[in-house]
């Protein structure tokens, strides 16, 4: 199958971003329409992806192949399987309603923020549809300056602590990817992840790999304990930074394991699979605890997004267990599929969440709870959304974040029973922060005159709640189309991950 | 007899002398440069005399540059000097600390 | 036998020299001593036949460098007692470095005789050479190209010797020609409208 | 065609919902409650026309699948229905229990700002309901398990300007949802043993699971069905309120009455009682999960009725004696009475329902004053709701003849019959319940409708009678509290009404037992007369007439007399104490010392930031080194220089 849908979801808001910045801020109201034109124009073109994808094959597909740099036989090699095309279509809704989102919140040099967005769109779809791996890289690190800017920028008083903080996790943890790279590359002369897969590795070599992958990949997850950066880079980052952040960037570890680690060492993920499984159980519910405690909204949310990625992670290494426990990988995919759900419904959902908090924000300048109060008084509608949105952060079933935990508890309880118990925790302890919150923040009486003074949402806000609304309870009742795109491509994985590499 | 060794040595005094009054001088700048030209000397020296030794040109070519640079050097110094000079009312090198750590 | 009486004659001279830039107590008396050193030095290299480089050595050092430096020394108004100021603080220290310098050239020149045979004195030169020619063909030869940027350097260095040090007063006037052509009507004329004087 | 009816039966409340929920603004007042009650009046028609088909027609028991939810890992994991004589009993229940508390909402909540939007919640829950109750699968009971919990907040804290009612929906989610976390880890042993989430395949593969064993700490083996059941009962106890997950239900009557009535007595908190009888195959595998059942009903049966006894808010009375019959239902089911479980849940719902709503009206009538101490002497003012508070009262104290009667008595003679490890206790936690319950229901009578009028006089200026709206349901739901135990005792209990819906090992077939024994309902009662659950009840009415009828100064001289008791029943045994300071709080230390102490100091403050002050404190250290001193630096090149040239030359 040849075609350059790939491309064109790249390269068109890059292009499209340059535009915008081009237009500059002095014509705002055209930026903003021509940045909302391209990403529209970037969700659609990923609807043909949909369509026009082989549900049926792990196979890559939509392939596009050149040579790049011929001197290090590494191609511009792009291609989907079933892992990839969930997050690209999330990475485009994303970006258009974070563009919309965004529409006259953003008074500073508006023109740049959404080009920084379109921009860091095509370099999110290129790290998702990369298949050599040292344009993975290149995708994977030009990544970070888009949303070094957004949060430098844009966002709030401690901005520069945070962005520095970002910056220098994100990029001690990738510098040690590319050692590995470097190292396999040497190996075997070549860039494609077709011959990662195939590069025979020594236990030893492999755990070196695998600790310089899992230190990139941990981080971006973030899992304990390199976590810290990400409440604070969520507090201080504009609301579409936020999701952004959230719903995309977080993924990209949970992508890097599945697309990275496991195929490539399973042998050192094997040896190793005590480590992250502990790591994310101590997620759950250590991070549980602390979400429990925070006063600042952001970071309460944000906590509870490291929580609800300790079940990615849970979920991709969780296999090892099941395999240790009964002999076989059945199982497996079900852990898989559960963690690649959650990262989409996560996705989703905290995105959302972090909107509903940039509506709060906007209006009263404030992200401490205590400053809130009997919200659903004012603001009627916005509190039915916030408490739909926290019902999904806790795991309602009949929303998205129900699938992704319910398949990972189910496959870690093949494992072990106390992974599934600890994993479990995290339906008292999700609903207790989040429920707490909104009993905070959306219930009682009218706490101020500021809450006393808001207005319910405008037509714009309603419409991006709305969309994320449905797709949270579409994704909730029915999740089948999903699943299925992913699951060849899952049973793949698990083949790879289970194949000794010895 | 006069040998090689003779110059060579008699280069490494000169050389030596320099340093010391470089660390004698340390605050004048200016008999810093000279120190500096009393380095160059010696260096010069050896190229001479290797020239001379070894039957090839190159080493004296070679001096004919170094003499070249060194005067362009001592050019550019003395007249930062005098700027300096123009700027603090001084050469005194413990008054140059802006770089300072 | 007249050379070695020569070299060491000359050798001594230079040593003192040098001392005498190092040790002396006003700089003026540095750079005379520094020129001294400089003519010892050209007679020296006269003894090793390199006849151009000692003349060059003389007519560029001495007569341009060294002028210079007097020029700035005495120009200056240096306050020699401040700058002596803790003159043997580190004195030790450079005796005992310079000695272990020439400890170190000594042992590889006169033990080591740095790893080769150095035989006796010179080889002799053909006869009828000349070193100023031979020179003078290798360096417009060889060496033409070196020989131009060696130029540039000198040039590069007059440029910025100069840039350095011209001052730019103020109040001084000076015909600023680009400024003159470039002038348009509106930075020179001003078109008022003025009022009609009103009858009372 | 039976699917579509079923579809309808679930959806069209469903549908009702949205369009009150989302149109509320557009339909006004009239068209919510109009549509909604269309909405649930269609299930329950349909309902009773399935129920028909399956009692009177005989039609077999209809299993199928709506949709595939999900596949992975070749688990399939549909959405479909189950719908045999247990479920067809439990929609009728539910859609006829929730169409009176629709009728009865229109008067009760008539001055509500909330009125569209409470229409749309208490149709939600009944299609979140139905959704459980139909189910053929876990995934779907999962699914109405968590929705009832979520209506059940919006409802709780529907009056969400009070402080105390958005307290009690948050403590009732999150007590709810540690029964959840139980119900899961059940659900995820059922796929891990089965492959499967659905009921049949479970059910199929339930003797082997019970042979297999499971290790939950190292050297200690643990029979999986053991576990398993045990898990899903935990849920089961969030969900039906049993003792230590109980403290939720009394908070719970924060919410409107409608509310206690329909989700807090006759629906929602008996989906824990109905999931044990529907997963009995699996349950009577394991004695152990069963003699778990049967002890913590059995506290919970009696302890919580204890607490009835000393409250003064006539809601939470009746929230008691909730807590105290879903004991009643549990014990039932520990001591294999399924039958009897059900059959009191069903009467249960209807007398309950009765008497919260009957308790709605006195609230109606006194202004929202809940305090039974300043009531008294309704009878007169409110004759249809003493009446029918009356007849729910004896119902629930078990009246011979009345419909509690049969089904608590039943569960009496089951528990009795009973040899599960435990039978002992519970038989006497059911039997000493009974005095109890008497006690506390005719304390609430006497001290309502009887006695002194203690109101102030304008509340006593003001009271009437509800309105028809309200009286109406009370009279409803007054006939079958009465009736319907006599009608349905016989098959439901001992002619195997329940036979492939519920499964009973033969040694555990005590309702068997009792069946032989009594053949017709006139026998059931005459026997009554002989045993002591009987005059127990008497001597409970007795005394709550010599307390609060003929002696009204003698409860406080018990009280100071008894001063530990009464501190003990006061405090609710401690529970909310514990839980409000020890777990709740203690939750939130932890959590604080892990941020300040794990996140901030050891991981930003020790490692992130430590490492970038280490570097800087080295900089700042080594930067004395660059003096700016141009000497300094030409000493270090020529002492480097020297010290360099001296290790070449000590090298060769």
């Amino acid at each position: 199958m040849h075609s350059s849908l790939l491309s064109l979801l790249t390269w068109l808001p890059i292009l499209g971003g340059v535009a915008v910045l081009l237009v500059g801020d002095a014509r705002a109201s055209v930026a903003r329409w021509l940045a909302l034109a391209v990403a529209l124009a970037a969700l659609a073109a990923s609807v043909p992806l949909y369509l026009g994808f082989d549900a049926s094959s792990a196979a890559l597909q939509f392939v596009e192949r050149m040579p790049w740099i011929p001197s290090l036989r590494s191609d511009y090699y792009l291609g989907i399987d079933g892992i990839s095309l969930p997050l690209i279509l999330l990475t485009t809704l994303s970006t258009v309603l974070v563009v919309i989102a965004g529409w006259t919140v953003i008074e500073k040099r508006p023109a740049q923020y959404f080009a920084a967005f379109l921009i860091m769109e095509g370099l999110m779809i290129g790290v998702f549809s990369a298949a050599d791996a040292l344009l993975f890289y290149v995708f994977w690190e030009a990544m970070l300056i888009p949303m070094f800017l957004i949060i430098g920028i844009w966002g709030g008083a401690r901005r520069i602590y945070a962005t520095i903080k970002f910056f220098l996790y994100t990029f001690l943890g990738s510098v040690f990817m590319l050692v590995a790279l470097v190292y396999m590359y040497l190996k075997t002369g070549d860039y494609s992840l077709a011959a990662l897969y195939r590069l025979p590795l020594s236990l030893t070599e492999q755990v070196l790999i695998f600790l310089a992958f899992f230190a990139a990949f941990a981080v971006k997850v973030p899992m304990v304990p390199v976590h810290t950066w990400l409440p604070d880079a969520h507090v201080e980052a504009p609301t579409g930074g936020s999701v952004i952040l959230a719903a995309i960037m977080l993924k990209m570890g949970g992508y890097g394991f599945l697309r990275f680690s496991l195929p490539i060492t399973p042998d050192a993920a094997h040896a190793l699979d005590w480590l992250v499984i502990g790591l994310s159980l101590v997620a759950v519910v250590y991070i549980g605890l602390i979400a429990l405690v925070q006063q600042d909204m952001k970071k309460l949310i944000a906590y509870s997004s490291i929580a609800h990625m300790g079940f990615v992670t849970l979920g991709c290494f969780v296999g090892y267990e099941i395999a240790a426990a009964t002999g076989g990988y059945g199982g497996a995919t079900l852990a898989l599929s559960g963690a690649m759900v959650q990262m989409i419904s996560h996705g989703l959902v905290s995105g959302a969440l972090f909107l509903c908090v940039g509506v709060l924000y906007d209006r009263l300048h404030t992200r401490d709870i205590g400053a809130y109060g009997g919200v659903i008084n004012t603001m009627p509608v916005f509190g039915a959304f916030m408490v739909l949105f926290a019902m999904a952060n806790a795991g309602l079933p009949g929303t998205s974040g129900f699938v992704g935990e319910f398949l990972v508890i189910l496959a870690s309880f093949k494992a072990n029973f106390w992974f599934a118990f600890l994993a479990a925790m995290t339906l008292i302890l999700g609903a207790a922060y989040t429920l707490w919150l909104v009993k905070r923040v959306v219930f009682g009486a009218v706490a101020n005159d500021g809450v006393a003074s808001l207005k319910d949402l405008n037509g714009r806000e309603f419409l991006v709640l709305g969309v994320l609304a449905v797709a949270v309870l579409a994704l909730g009742v029915y999740p089948k189309p999903l699943t299925d795109v992913m699951e060849p491509t899952l049973r793949h994985v698990v083949q790879l991950m289970s194949v000794s590499k010895l | 007899m006069i040998g090689l060794p003779h110059f060579l040595l008699l280069a490494g005094i000169l050389f030596s002398i320099a340093v010391a009054g470089i660390f004698l001088n340390r605050k004048n700048v200016i008999l810093l440069l000279m120190c500096i030209e009393l380095m160059l000397l010696a260096v010069n020296f050896n190229f001479v005399a290797f020239s001379r030794w070894l039957g090839d040109l190159d080493g004296q070519v070679f001096v004919f540059f170094i003499l070249t640079v060194a005067a362009a050097e001592s050019a550019i110094g003395l007249a930062i000097l005098v700027v300096l000079f123009r700027e603090r009312r001084s050469i005194n090198v413990e008054n140059l600390d802006t770089m300072r750590g | 036998m007249l050379t070695t009486i020569l070299f060491y004659v000359y050798a001594a001279i230079l040593i003192g020299a040098a001392l005498g830039v190092v040790l002396a107590r006003n700089p003026v008396r540095s750079a005379l001593f520094l020129v001294l050193a400089f003519f010892t030095s050209a007679v020296l290299w006269l003894l090793l036949e390199a006849e151009f480089l000692g003349i060059v050595l003389v007519l560029v050092y001495v007569g341009a460098v060294m002028v210079l430096f007097l020029f700035v020394v005495m120009m200056l108004d240096i306050n020699v007692a401040e700058l002596r100021a803790g003159f043997t603080r580190y004195a030790p220290l450079g005796a005992v470095v310079a000695a272990l310098m020439v400890a170190e050239i000594a042992y590889v020149v006169w033990v080591r005789h740095l790893g080769f045979d150095l035989g006796g004195g010179a080889p002799p030169l053909p006869a009828g050479y000349s070193n100023t020619k031979s020179l003078g063909a290798v360096l417009y030869t060889d060496y033409a190209l070196p020989f131009q940027l060696a130029a540039v350097v000198l040039l590069i260095a007059i440029v910025a010797a100069i840039a350095l040090t011209m001052r730019h007063r103020t109040g001084y006037k000076q015909q600023d020609v680009a400024g003159q052509v470039a002038v348009r009507k509106a930075d020179r004329i001003r078109i008022v409208q003025v009022e009609p004087e009103k009858r009372p | 065609m039976m699917q579509n009816v079923l579809l309808t039966i679930a959806l069209a409340p469903l549908a009702a919902a949205i369009i009150a929920g989302l149109g509320g603004r557009w339909i006004g007042r009239v068209g919510a409650h109009s549509v909604t009650i269309l909405g649930v009046a269609v299930s329950f028609v349909l309902s009773a026309w399935v129920l028909k088909g399956q009692l009177l027609d005989g039609a077999p028991a209809f299993e199928g699948a709506v949709y595939t939810w999900l596949v992975s890992d070749g688990i399939r994991m549909q959405v479909g229905f189950l719908v045999d004589h247990l479920t067809a009993l439990m929609m009728v229940v539910v859609t006829f229990v929730s169409l009176m508390v629709h009728v009865y909402t229109i008067g009760y909540m008539h001055d509500d700002d909330g009125y569209t939007r409470f229409f749309a919640y208490i149709s939600l829950f009944t299609f979140a309901m139905l959704m459980l109750v139909m189910s053929n699968n876990f995934l779907q009971l999962f699914f109405g398990w968590e929705a009832v919990g979520l209506v059940s907040y919006l409802l709780i804290g529907f009056w969400y300007t009070r402080p105390s009612a958005i307290f009690a929906n948050l403590k009732a989610f999150l007590v709810n949802r540690v029964g959840d976390f139980g119900f899961l880890l059940g659900i995820a042993g059922i796929v891990h043993f089965t492959g499967s989430l659905d009921y049949g395949r479970a059910f199929h593969l339930a003797p082997q699971i019970a042979q297999q064993s499971f290790t939950l700490f190292e050297g200690q083996s643990w029979n999986a069905m053991s576990v398993i059941c045990i898990c899903l009962f935990i849920g089961a106890m969030g969900k039906s309120a049993q003792v230590p997950l109980h403290v939720w239900l009394p908070d719970s009557m924060e919410g409107p009455t409608p509310i206690s009535a329909l989700i807090h007595a006759a629906t929602m908190v008996t989906a824990g009682i109905f999931m044990v009888a529907r997963m009995s195959p699996l349950f009577e595998l394991s004695q152990t999960a069963l003699s778990f059942v049967l002890v913590i009903g059995a506290t919970t049966a009696l302890f919580m009725g204890f607490l009835g006894i000393v409250n003064n808010d006539i809601k939470r009375v009746v929230a008691y004696s909730t807590l105290s019959q879903l004991g009643y239902m549990t014990v039932a089911l520990g001591a294999s009475a399924y039958g009897a479980g059900i059959f009191h849940l069903m009467t249960h719902a209807f007398f309950k329902a009765l008497l919260f709503l009957g308790a709605g009206s006195v609230i109606i009538a006194m202004h929202h004053e809940q305090d039974m101490r300043r009531m008294g002497g309704l009878r007169k003012y409110l004759p249809v709701t003493y009446w029918t508070t009356l007849l729910g009262a004896l119902a629930l104290i078990g009246f011979p003849g009345f419909s509690g009667f049969f089904s608590k008595d039943a569960l009496i003679e089951a528990v009795a019959e009973s040899r599960v490890p435990g039978h002992a206790y519970a038989a006497f936690c059911v039997t000493a319940g009974v005095f109890i319950t008497a006690l506390y229901t005719f304390r609430m009578i006497f001290m309502t409708f009887h006695g002194e009028e203690r109101m102030d006089a304008h509340t006593r200026e003001h009271l009437h009678e509800s309105p028809w709206v309200v009286t109406l349901p009370l009279v409803l739901l007054a006939i079958p509290s009465v009736v319907v135990g006599w009608f349905t005792v016989g098959p439901v209990l001992f002619h195997g009404y329940f036979d492939g819906a519920i499964v009973v090992r033969p040694e555990h077939d005590v309702l068997g037992e009792i069946g032989r024994e009594y053949t017709t309902p006139l026998a059931f009662t005459a026997h009554a007369f002989t045993s002591l659950p009987l005059y127990l009840a008497a001597a409970g009415v007795a005394l709550a007439w010599l307390l609060y009828l003929r002696r009204p100064d003698l409860p406080a001289r018990l009280r100071t007399a008894l001063a530990p008791v009464y501190r003990v029943l006061d405090n609710k045994y401690w529970f909310d104490w514990v839980n409000e300071n020890v777990i709740a709080a203690g939750s939130r230390a932890v959590g604080r010392l892990f941020w300040r102490v794990g996140d901030e100091f050891l991981i930003d403050g020790a490692l992130v930031n430590g490492s970038a002050r280490t570097v800087g404190w080295l900089a700042a250290v080594t930067r004395h080194v660059q003096s700016g001193y141009l000497y300094h630096y030409a000493f270090a090149m020529i002492i480097g220089l020297s010290a360099l040239l001296a290790w070449l030359l000590w090298r060769t």
